[in-house]
């Protein structure tokens, strides 16, 4: 018997970082399980190529500072399937690559990678595919009519105007509020079955791999927005009704809001943070230059968290306590 | 009027919003954000600048507007208004205020020179700013400041963790932190920055 | 000029040059001057009118204040910085529109800021006064050469960018907006800090 | 009467000991006893539960309390001592009754210790020390021996802003707080809220899903707060 020494704690908490991030990516995965149903092997394509240029990217940065490549933290598939989620499933299969590249090598990496970015690595990824290329990112196929969707080769569609168009243009979306929910509207690809992010978001919820409040917050400031000044001619349900299922407000709302890495530390904090981000994201809509504006507004929140953690810690008293000797 | 002032205002620290969606000024923002102790007055010093760079502008359009080589005079004008913004502050304070003016000599200067400062001339000329407006804006442009200071001195601090690559950590990280933010901006304004 | 002191003198000029133009660079080092490289160097035109504009405007106020500055009180120095700029940049602006014509113009505001920016403030402000004349020429050459240096720099991966890459792919709209000169400027400022730190590492290792 | 003393010394040093380590104690109150709880770290929590955060108690463990009784009431010096044998690399948790010097390693091969055990620990499992000896004898002191297979992975991520560690703690320190500060490079003593009542029980660390070192991040804290500000100390 050799005995090792080693510093305590012997024992530790079950739930690790890792696991909590192995949680997140399980329930990105689910998500894509409808896609696949329906379309076949396009949406796994967009999400292992995206997937697989995040692990390219983090091996090539470990390789370049020379230590042991971080895999086992799993923030790369969170990473990849969130920005494959929020993209077109029509979309050419080099978009998700290089969103994905931009969120690890600019958004990630120079800071340290997870736990350490800044900004969430994917909304900044969508964030940049938008702004570079805003055709490809907000073209949606038809669902209503029957494609063969290649699983490599770029694509041939009828373009489709999704919901969040719709509602930018004032108009309203004529879809069935049921195919809303099971996510048969022209959307991006993870932002459209409602009822299977709703129950992602129960399941991450109820392991603890991820905090309600940021989510309910966001959602509720969203909410109330889209009720008060609903921005086509409706009653205030149907606005919020609209407003929180189309487009990725839903997504964003549930996968990257969340994100510990970029969220204050307190509770209070995250509830502020979570209602900013979701005010932004209906300002965005509002006013903003593309129908998504919650990839934007959690890019804002996210300058903005530190700020509200400072001011949290400096209301409840947490700073300047003189040393007290005991 | 108070209400267009204030509308303006908020129109100069949200969407068109010079430091993040332009980087007009940031190089002072930087600055300011690395000693967090001037970062209000700094604020104000920008905010009275700018008034006073609008105020000169509208002033003189009249003069500048039928004249050919305008493109040429206008910017030459307005670095004269700087200059004689700066002395209208530094004279007096120097003469009745001396300590006040010896803390804060090294922020006013930059303050006057600032680009944000500079910039807002434009704006109010684009937008067609009366005086309150341009007022509103100035508030706005102030405001803006110190926002952008506060979000860049935490930034800074996120940027030198012990995680970053020592290449990155510091300045280079921060580039990129506000290359995200200012992302973020132009989901405001699209592909135009006014 | 073969008088070793001469040798030596010009050296040390060689020196302050190059600290400005490359390892304290003024907007990869200093974060100085960013609006510009941001804004407007977004084609290699645009960036070439800032350039001569900068240029021709930064040295005559640098050798102004340096002249001026034991004669000027401290507190003056930014109005005379600011008034010399103005004054400057009328033949700046002209040559510049001489040597590429309509380039001033289509600047729009990046030309006015350019004139007086952070760098040529900083830097007039600060070092010229109270340096000898070589030395402050030699910095304003530097920092001139490192502002452009840059700034073409950016411009030119820019517009690459814009055009689709150097393989043809689809042309990215974003790279003409200042999120994407922030990006390069922060990719760039992090070879520059590496260098150095290289540069320091070796210093410290070849000391011992 | 000079016996007595001699006892009461006794009865001091066992009292002491206790303080260092245990996990179960009562606390005496007058002439009430209570029972502590399960939540780590129990003595404090108790403490605060019966005396309201005043520090006018003092606790005895339940071994060193009938240690005491025995010494007083019959005279018998204390020579033995209660063990617990637990952890993955021992068969079945169990308590003995074992002298006092006897080697840890008798306690484990009597609790059934496997062949591949990496990692012997004595005292409580959050904040013991390692073995690697196995004759060392035990002592007073010593509550527990765990025995482990495995070694505690200690994979560090990144901060994921939990709080657990601010739940977790007695003494109302936010370790997250204190490691943010130190992380920054420039700590500001005025921000380190509340970490000199630190108490050392590695309830943070226990909790910490990034397996961060927290309680040495707070003791550094500490540390950095006693020192004051750096103009003051220059």
């Amino acid at each position: 018997m050799r005995l090792h020494s080693a510093p305590p704690p012997f024992v530790r908490t079950e739930a690790t970082a890792g696991s909590m991030l192995g949680a997140t990516a399980a329930a990105l995965c689910a998500l894509l399980v409808p896609p696949i149903v329906r379309y076949g092997a396009r949406p796994l394509a967009m999400a292992g190529a995206s997937v697989l240029t995040c692990l390219l990217c983090e091996a090539l940065v470990s390789l370049a500072r020379s230590r042991r490549p971080a895999l086992a933290g799993a923030s790369f598939a969170v990473t990849g399937l969130s920005v494959a989620l929020l993209l077109p499933l029509n979309a050419p299969l080099w978009l998700p690559c290089a969103a994905a590249a931009f969120a690890v090598l600019a958004a990630g990496e120079p800071f340290g990678g997870f736990g350490r970015a800044p900004f969430t690595p994917a909304a900044a990824g969508i964030a940049f595919a938008a702004l570079c290329w805003p055709e490809q990112t907000f073209t949606y196929f038809d669902p209503a009519q029957p494609y063969a969707l290649p699983p490599l080769a770029d694509c041939a569609f009828h373009a489709a105007r999704s919901p969040a168009a719709l509602l930018r243009d004032g108009l309203k979306p004529d879809i069935l509020p049921l195919d809303l929910l099971w996510g048969t509207a022209p959307g991006p690809l993870g932002g459209t079955a409602a009822l299977v992010l709703g129950a992602c978001a129960l399941a991450l919820f109820l392991c603890r791999a991820a905090r309600p409040e940021t989510t309910l917050c966001f959602l509720l400031a969203a909410a109330a927005l889209a009720a008060l000044f609903p921005r086509i001619a409706c009653s205030p349900l149907t606005s919020v009704k609209y407003e929180l299922l189309s487009g990725s407000l839903l997504f964003c709302a549930v996968f990257l809001a969340p994100d510990p890495a970029v969220s204050p530390y307190t509770a209070a904090g995250r509830c502020l943070y979570g209602a900013f981000a979701g005010a932004a994201a209906m300002a965005f809509r509002r006013y903003g230059a593309f129908e998504q504006g919650a990839p934007f507004a959690l890019l804002l929140a996210d300058a903005v968290s530190p700020l509200i953690s400072s001011a949290v810690c400096r209301l409840k008293g947490w700073e300047g306590k003189p040393y007290e000797a005991s | 009027m108070f209400a267009q002032m204030m509308l303006t205002a908020l129109l100069a620290v949200t969407a068109e919003n010079l430091l993040f969606a332009g980087g007009a000024g940031l190089s002072g923002a930087l600055r300011a954000a690395r000693n967090p102790g001037s970062v209000g007055w700094t604020s104000c010093f920008v905010a009275f600048f700018s008034l006073c760079a609008a105020l000169a502008g509208i002033r003189m359009e009249p003069y500048l507007a039928p004249r050919p080589d305008a493109w040429l005079v206008r910017p030459a004008a307005l670095l004269a208004a700087a200059a004689a913004a700066y002395l209208l502050l530094a004279v007096p304070l120097r003469l009745f205020a001396p300590r006040f003016f010896r803390r804060h000599a090294r922020e006013i200067g930059p303050a006057a020179a600032n680009t944000a400062v500079l910039a807002v001339p434009c704006a109010q000329r684009l937008f067609g700013f009366g005086a309150a407006q341009a007022a509103g804006y100035a508030a706005g442009t102030g405001a803006a400041f110190w926002f952008a200071s506060a979000v860049l001195a935490r930034a800074l601090r996120a940027c030198r963790n012990p995680d970053a690559p020592a290449p990155f950590a510091g300045l280079p990280a921060a580039l990129i932190y506000i290359g995200i933010l200012s992302m973020a901006f132009a989901g405001f304004t699209g592909a135009k920055v006014f | 000029m073969r008088h070793p002191e001469n040798r030596l003198f010009l050296r040390r000029l060689g020196i302050i040059f190059r600290n400005g133009a490359l390892f304290r660079n003024p907007v990869l080092v200093g974060a100085l001057g960013l609006y510009p490289v941001a804004a407007a160097g977004f084609g290699l035109r645009n960036a070439a009118a800032l350039c001569i504009l900068f240029t021709l405007t930064a040295l005559p106020v640098q050798l102004l204040l340096c002249l001026l500055g034991l004669v000027l009180p401290r507190w003056a120095r930014p109005a005379a910085v600011l008034a010399a700029a103005a004054v400057f940049y009328l033949p700046a602006a002209r040559a510049a529109e001489g040597l590429l014509p309509g380039s001033v113009g289509a600047l729009g505001m990046a030309a006015y800021l350019t004139a007086c920016n952070s760098v040529l403030y900083a830097r007039a402000c600060r070092y010229a006064p109270e340096h000898i004349l070589p030395a402050a020429a030699a910095d304003a050459l530097g920092y001139s050469a490192g502002f452009a240096g840059v700034l073409l720099l950016v411009s030119a991966a820019r517009q690459l960018w814009l055009k689709g890459g150097p393989w043809g792919g689809p042309a990215g709209d974003g790279a003409g907006l200042p999120f994407a000169g922030f990006l390069l400027l922060g990719f760039l400022a992090a070879l520059l800090q590496g260098i150095n730190l290289r540069r320091s590492e070796r210093y410290a290792g070849g000391g011992k | 009467m000079q016996g007595y003393v001699a006892w009461w010394i006794l009865a001091a040093v066992l009292v002491g000991t206790e303080l260092a380590s245990g996990t179960f104690y009562l606390l005496v109150y007058g002439l009430a006893a209570a029972a502590a709880g399960s939540r780590y770290p129990a003595r404090i929590l108790l403490m605060r539960r019966l005396c309201g955060g005043k520090k006018r108690g003092a606790w005895i463990g339940a071994q060193a309390c009938a240690a005491l009784s025995d010494a007083v009431r019959r005279g018998r010096p204390q020579t033995e001592t209660v063990v617990t044998a637990a952890g993955d690399g021992v068969a079945r948790t169990r308590n003995f009754r074992v002298r006092i010097g006897t080697p840890v390693g008798a306690v484990l091969k009597a609790a059934g210790a496997r062949e591949n055990v990496r990692l012997v620990a004595v005292g409580s499992s959050l904040a013991g020390r390692t073995v690697t000896d196995l004759s060392l004898p035990v002592t007073a002191a010593t509550r527990g021996v765990l025995a482990l297979t495995e070694l505690p992975a200690r994979r560090v991520f990144p901060c994921v802003r939990c709080g657990r560690c601010a739940r977790a703690c007695p003494q109302g320190i936010l370790p997250w707080l204190a490691l943010r500060e130190l992380e920054s490079g420039a700590p500001d003593p005025l921000r380190l809220f509340h970490v000199e009542s630190c108490v050392g029980c590695a309830a943070c660390d226990a909790v910490c899903p990034s397996g961060i070192g927290l309680v040495a991040a707070v003791r550094r804290a500490a540390a950095r707060k006693e020192a004051g500000f750096p103009d003051e100390t220059a």
